[in-house]
């Protein structure tokens, strides 16, 4: 069953077309992987189907309720929720109560938004820092912050973008044995933008491909790699002419 | 339930804090049997008075970052209202509060839909504008005394009277908003927890990010300045019956909105104790250097400067207010 | 007449100087808190006020037979022991809640025996309020509001004359010309000069003067044509101005601060009006930037006062106590510092008579006393308070003038008085001959 | 008929003097988004350094606006280096408050050193003049020159900032400050200069408007509202915005002429009673909010 479905999603800025005319599918239980050169759209179409943008064509569906027109906060409600990839975090909300504001969708309680948020923090092997403003935090666990705060709102999608980006080795190792928890073990659906190529090959179930805001591949990752499109979009015309 | 808890709940400030704010509840609690001059009462109450504007300004434009530069016009409708239902009704405070504050809050509805579609600077002088206009209204509405404004006079009253709040010395007024500022600290420690408090927290954070973890943005400032209408317009009846003189000018003027804002600002905004600093350094600092070095002592203008010269040098030094470089020093500490 | 002045004047010279380094002890000072605006936008009528009732705290305080006036043949409070008159200013900045704030700490923590002030008729309602709350007797010298005295107030007395009074006086005045009594002109029909055109500022003060223009002209048959209120301190007038215009009315009236009143005849020039008349409630026309800023173009403008220098010329105290004032301020006295003054030798009086400084001495003190109108340096036919009635506490035999500025032989601009008709100093121009 | 065409002239010169005003307050924020409370105190300093010079110097009032923009700019350079830099670290809030400090501090400076009374320059090649143009457009002298002024002072910041090297660079420094450092632009020195000719522009309206209005310390605070709410009318940040909101504000605070000659055409009995002038910046207020709610960044606005 499709969890999310894109039909045809168009956006455009001005002249320049951010998106044309997206489709696909996420089905439940899926982890799908978002890839694409720098400029291709990725990051625009996360921000169309979480309502950020009003986009120009197309459809969006989400449990086959169609979202296409919903406000994001209302989209969040019914459960897809998102990271950012810079988690701008100036304020004076600690780390626990960043959480705890996601987990406030569901509960008025402080008690009950605290205790989620505590168990959230454990489940991120971030206990040890709800104290700390994020901005104090080194860029790693920033991005785990992230991840728990839109997990506080309890989701059944979790659109991930960059949540790697500018991590070493040993940190995406650990980013991404969290997110093969949050897929596995909590049963969350996710979907990721990501360019270290080796995480999404490893995480990924599936693979969608971006360029100049057009799907150009979709299917299996290893498969999806050698196809002369992909490589053509990420090394250039040339590149792909001369090695292939 | 929960709610009186968190209210009551300040075990989240270091125990220097709270043994401050003991000592200086105690002080306020017993100052008026003291030997005291009438100057230094009036101040207090000034003092007490602007703590409490700027509380409620501190919801929505300490924590919600929302600079509004119209508060007064919600001072002018509580007090309006209390003053008007007083002199042909006869009605008790206690009934003409609650009822200031809707029309207050109803009004802050109608006007914040449409503010809250601005942000920034153009928030800040929107909020100008309604003020003014409704002050101009108010100004040409025979029904209210038009400019003329309001004189409640107190002759008629039996002192102390505690149903219309009319009293001859200041100290009963003293007591009745020290109490108004104590539930005005409770009220506003039970918001920073509350749901909405987090929120608004979060969408000064920052908005998308707000949107995305389910907050209706709008709709959350909207109650959040509803609930700063409300404190400033019970305020604002108490003043009524505190200077018993109601007049567009000075009750609605740009000078009290600003005034409001700057006791928040420099105080330090979207802290608990901010407003209150805010209040206890400017109030007494504007009547006492004005009384030193003011007009009187035939040096027009000294006072004043040096008034904008510490509000200049604290916004400069420290963006966050008192409060900030209080909470910066011990966050050096810690680390 | 002239020539006794010239007599009195190096007396009164010689005088300043020897009394003016003694010090005389005496009975412990009688505290009276003084309320102006010394800073805001009408800080230069309050250092006028000042001024004026410093003067006459040192006439009071110190004994100069020459003055005709008893205040002056006295050392201080003579009934008190000879205690000297202490005035302690303080500063409103034009705002009624600070001034309300004012006096409590006047009475409370100064102990003030009484309040004077405070110009601003806004910030004496409060004022008066506390002082009623207080039980504390307040004398108002310098604000017109007739709302002031309606209020029943046990404690308050007002010595000015107020705005009923002085609009009328205006109204008096337009059916004199009518009636050929103005000097130097011959009647004028009343056709001429029937339609009026007001502006008044916004406030307590000149809404409540374009209320009574209002009904007074409806009373006196005159078409007022129109009638606007306008924020004060506005940085443009000229939409008003191009209203004022378009009615054409014969004559126009204006209550007006300062600035406002500056800006207002400045724009009346530039705008190329030309009324008949114009004619000012006091306030901004007659404070002394009015005229040095103006210059020529204020002579046949016409103001509601109480006092003018020319006033010497018939009354010798006026001249002499002028005389003092030039000396110290290096101008003549104005409408506001004469009331200044006139108020502080009234709680002088009142004290005098009261012989005591407990409140209900000096309440009944003021509703019974009599000040002839040769003691004052205001051209009034005394203070005589109101002991009850719907104008408790208002001063019944206070009259307003109606000055006009004119140019003397000397190229000077006086404003000489031209009503009352049987005090005028000098012919009237009729019409205003245009910017 | 006379009522209208003189209302809407006078409206439209009015305006340009405000927008006059306001140019210096959109060009500091353009670059570097901080309202500045005290713009109308930088006003008033303009005009008592037009009066006291020609006074002191007995020049033409006139002649004394390049000094007072001089004094401008050096000012807005000086408020900038010791204060307004130290300021804009920090939010908005912040700067709000701070530049209210500034015009405490500079209102009760001039109050100190000037005194409070109204001063007025009397004599001038301005002072007093007006043109009669028929059909009741009368035209002041000063109104007029100020609106020259206007037009040209428009004019040359319009083309600084679009024809020329350093207009650039103050563009690049208001869109990106950060990345203009990379740039080697010295934005440092870019804010100081938007600060110089932000003041320079407002003192020299200053120093033009004192041959008309008169001048207390206290004058600033009324310029610097309708300076507000021009330049958020405009667009913050915007030259051409700051124009023509200008003449839409001047245009509205002579509605009480427009109303009359419509009550006048129509003959409604009840339309001469409106107290319209009460109103007068009622209007202007109104006008701006109704417009921002269609558009939320003024009318030619590209910053928020």
């Amino acid at each position: 069953m499709a969890l999310l479905e894109v039909t045809n999603l168009t956006k455009r800025f001005g002249g320049l077309t951010a998106n044309d005319a997206v489709s696909f599918e996420v089905t439940k239980g899926e982890l799908l992987g978002l890839i694409g050169p720098n400029g291709a759209g990725k990051t625009t179409l996360f921000n169309c189907i979480a309502g950020l943008h009003p986009i120009d064509a197309g459809t969006v569906h989400f449990q086959e309720q169609n979202i296409t027109r919903l406000a994001s906060h209302e989209i969040a409600r019914l459960g897809l929720a998102r990271t950012f990839q810079i988690m701008v975090a100036s304020g004076d909300l600690n780390v626990l109560e960043n959480i705890m504001v996601g987990c406030f969708l569901h509960t008025g309680s402080r008690m009950k938004a605290k205790a989620e948020a505590e168990q959230i923090l454990k489940d991120m092997e971030l206990s040890d820092l709800g104290g700390y403003l994020v901005s104090e935090l080194p860029v790693a666990a920033q991005k785990r912050v992230a991840m728990a705060t839109a997990l506080g709102t309890r989701p059944k999608l979790l659109l991930l973008d960059e949540v790697a980006a500018g991590l070493n080795p040993s940190e995406i190792e650990g980013i991404t044995a969290i997110i093969q928890r949050i897929h596995t073990e909590m049963g969350i659906t996710v979907m990721l933008i990501e360019h270290v190529m080796e995480m999404v090959m490893n995480l990924s179930q599936r693979v969608v491909v971006l360029d100049y805001g057009r799907k150009i591949a979709e299917g299996d990752p290893k498969l999806v790699v050698k196809d002369p499109n992909v490589i053509k979009a990420y090394l250039g015309e040339r590149y792909a002419k001369e090695h292939l | 339930m929960e709610t009186l808890k968190n209210a009551l709940d300040f075990s989240d400030f270091p125990r220097l804090d709270l043994t401050l704010a003991a000592s200086v509840a105690v002080f306020l609690l017993v100052f008026p049997f003291f030997s005291h001059s009438s100057f230094a009462m009036s101040t207090l109450i000034q003092f007490l008075i602007f703590s409490l504007y700027g509380m409620g300004w501190n919801t929505i434009g300490g924590y919600g970052g929302q600079v509004d530069l119209g508060k007064a016009q919600y001072l002018g409708i509580g007090a309006y209202t209390t003053s008007v239902m007083l002199l042909r009704w006869d009605t008790p405070f206690w009934i003409s509060m609650p009822i200031g504050i809707l029309f207050s809050v109803t009004w802050s509805f109608i006007i914040g839909y449409p503010l809250f579609k601005l942000k920034g600077h153009y928030f800040a002088i929107a909020t100008i504008a309604t003020s003014l206009v409704l002050k101009d209204l108010f100004e040409v509405w025979e029904l209210v005394g038009g400019s003329r404004g309001i004189e409640i006079l107190a002759g008629k009253y039996q002192t102390p009277d505690f149903v219309h709040l009319i009293f001859k010395g200041d100290d009963y007024y003293y007591y009745v908003i020290l109490i108004f500022f104590f539930i005005g600290i409770l009220f506003m420690n039970a918001f920073r927890k509350s749901r909405l408090g987090f929120q608004l927290r979060s969408i000064k954070d920052n908005e998308d990010i707000a949107r995305s973890l389910g907050i209706n943005v709008h709709w959350a400032k909207i109650k959040t300045y509803a609930v700063a209408t409300a404190f400033v317009s019970a305020v604002g009846s108490f003043h009524a019956c505190y200077v018993k003189n109601i007049e567009p000018e000075d009750t609605m003027s740009l000078d009290i909105s600003i005034l409001i804002a700057l006791m928040a600002m420099l105080g330090g905004a979207g802290s608990l104790w901010g407003p209150i600093i805010g209040a206890a350094v400017l109030v007494p600092l504007k009547s006492y250097l004005k009384e030193w070095l003011g007009a009187q002592a035939g040096m027009v203008g000294i006072d004043l400067i040096i008034y904008g010269a510490i509000i200049m040098i604290i916004s400069a030094a420290e963006p966050r207010g008192i409060w900030g470089m209080v909470e910066k020093a011990r966050r050096r500490k810690r680390n | 007449m002239k020539k006794r002045f010239a007599v009195v004047l190096p007396l009164l010279i010689v005088w300043t100087l020897v009394m003016g380094t003694q010090v005389i002890f005496a009975a412990e000072a009688v505290k009276i808190g003084v309320i102006y605006p010394l800073t805001g936008g009408a800080a230069a009528e309050g250092r006028e006020l000042r001024a004026g009732a410093e003067l006459a705290a040192e006439i009071a305080n110190k004994s100069i037979p020459e003055i005709k006036m008893d205040m002056a043949r006295r050392v201080g409070v003579a009934s008190l022991g000879g205690a000297k008159i202490e005035l302690i200013f303080k500063d409103h900045e034009g705002n009624p809640t600070l001034g309300a704030d004012l006096a409590k700490k006047l009475i409370q923590d100064d102990k003030v025996i009484g309040i004077m002030g405070c110009y601003h008729s806004a910030v004496t309602k409060t004022v008066s309020a506390v002082c009623e709350e207080m039980g504390v007797p307040m004398i108002n010298d310098s604000s017109t509001s007739p709302a002031l005295t309606t209020r029943g107030f046990k404690w308050f007395w007002r010595t000015t004359p107020h705005d009923i009074t002085f609009t009328r006086d205006l109204f008096d005045f337009l059916k004199g010309i009518t009636e050929g009594k103005a000097m130097g002109i011959p009647a004028v029909p009343k056709a001429q000069i029937k339609t009026l055109a007001a502006a008044c500022e916004k406030t307590e003060w000149g809404s409540q003067v374009s209320e009574t223009i209002a009904v007074l002209s409806k009373e006196n048959g005159f078409d007022l044509k129109k009638s606007l209120l306008y924020a004060a301190k506005s940085p443009d007038l000229s939409s008003e101005v191009r209203s004022l215009k378009s009615a054409k009315p014969d004559i126009m009236l204006f209550a007006s601060y300062a600035s406002d009143a500056i800006l207002m005849m400045k724009t009346l020039k530039a705008e190329k009006a030309h009324p008949k008349m114009i004619w000012g409630q006091d306030a901004g026309f007659e404070a002394p930037e009015f005229r040095s800023t103006l210059g020529d173009d204020v002579v046949g403008i016409l103001t509601r006062t109480v006092f003018a220098p020319q006033i010497g010329q018939i009354k010798d105290v006026s001249g002499q106590v002028n005389f003092l004032y030039k000396k110290n301020m290096g101008r003549d006295l104005s409408g506001a510092s004469a009331r200044a003054f006139t108020g502080v030798q009234t709680w002088v009086e009142v004290l005098e008579k009261a012989g005591s400084t407990a409140p209900a001495a000096i309440q009944k003190a003021a509703n019974t006393i009599t000040i002839p109108g040769e003691q004052l340096i205001v051209p009034w036919k005394g203070i005589r308070f109101a002991a009850s009635g719907g104008d408790q506490g208002q001063n019944e035999l206070g009259s307003g003038m109606i000055g006009q500025y004119q140019k003397n032989k000397e190229g000077e601009i006086v404003l000489e008085i031209v009503y009352p008709f049987d005090v005028a100093t000098a012919k009237l121009i009729y019409p205003l001959k245009g910017f | 008929m006379e009522i209208l065409t003189g209302s809407i002239s006078a409206g439209l010169l009015i305006g340009m003097v405000f927008a006059l005003v306001a140019l210096g307050l959109t060009i500091i924020f353009g670059v570097m988004d901080i309202v500045n409370f005290a713009h109308g105190e930088f006003l008033m300093l303009g005009m008592y350094t037009a009066l006291l010079t020609a006074q002191a110097t007995g020049f033409d009032p006139l002649l004394t606006i390049p000094f007072a923009g001089l004094v401008g700019f050096m000012l807005g350079v000086i408020c900038y280096l010791g204060f307004v830099k130290y300021l804009i670290r920090g939010p908005m809030v912040a700067q709000l408050l701070g530049t209210f400090g500034l015009m405490l501090v500079l209102r009760n400076l001039a109050l100190f050193l000037f005194g409070s009374e109204d001063r007025t320059i009397h004599e001038g090649l301005l002072v007093g003049q007006s043109f009669d143009l028929g059909m009741g457009v009368i035209v002041p002298a000063t109104k007029l020159a100020a609106a020259v002024l206007s037009v040209v002072l428009f004019t040359a910041v319009w083309l600084l900032i679009n024809r020329t090297r350093i207009g650039k660079a103050l563009m690049a420094t208001a869109l990106n400050a950060q990345g203009a450092r990379y740039m080697g632009i010295p934005t440092e020195r870019m804010n100081a200069f938007a600060w110089g000719i932000g003041g320079a522009t407002v003192t020299m309206a200053g120093a033009l408007l004192v041959n008309f209005w008169s001048v207390t310390p206290y004058v600033g605070l009324l310029f610097t509202m309708i300076a507000f709410a021009i330049v958020a009318l405009g667009g913050f940040g915007s030259i051409p915005g700051a124009f023509f909101a200008g003449l839409i504000v001047g245009l509205i605070t002579e509605l009480p002429g427009i109303w009359d000659f419509i009550a006048e055409m129509t003959g409604f009995a009840w339309m001469v009673d409106v107290p319209m002038t009460s109103f007068k910046y009622t209007w202007v207020y109104l006008a701006y909010f109704l417009i921002m709610l269609i558009r939320p960044r003024g009318l030619f606005g590209w910053k928020h």
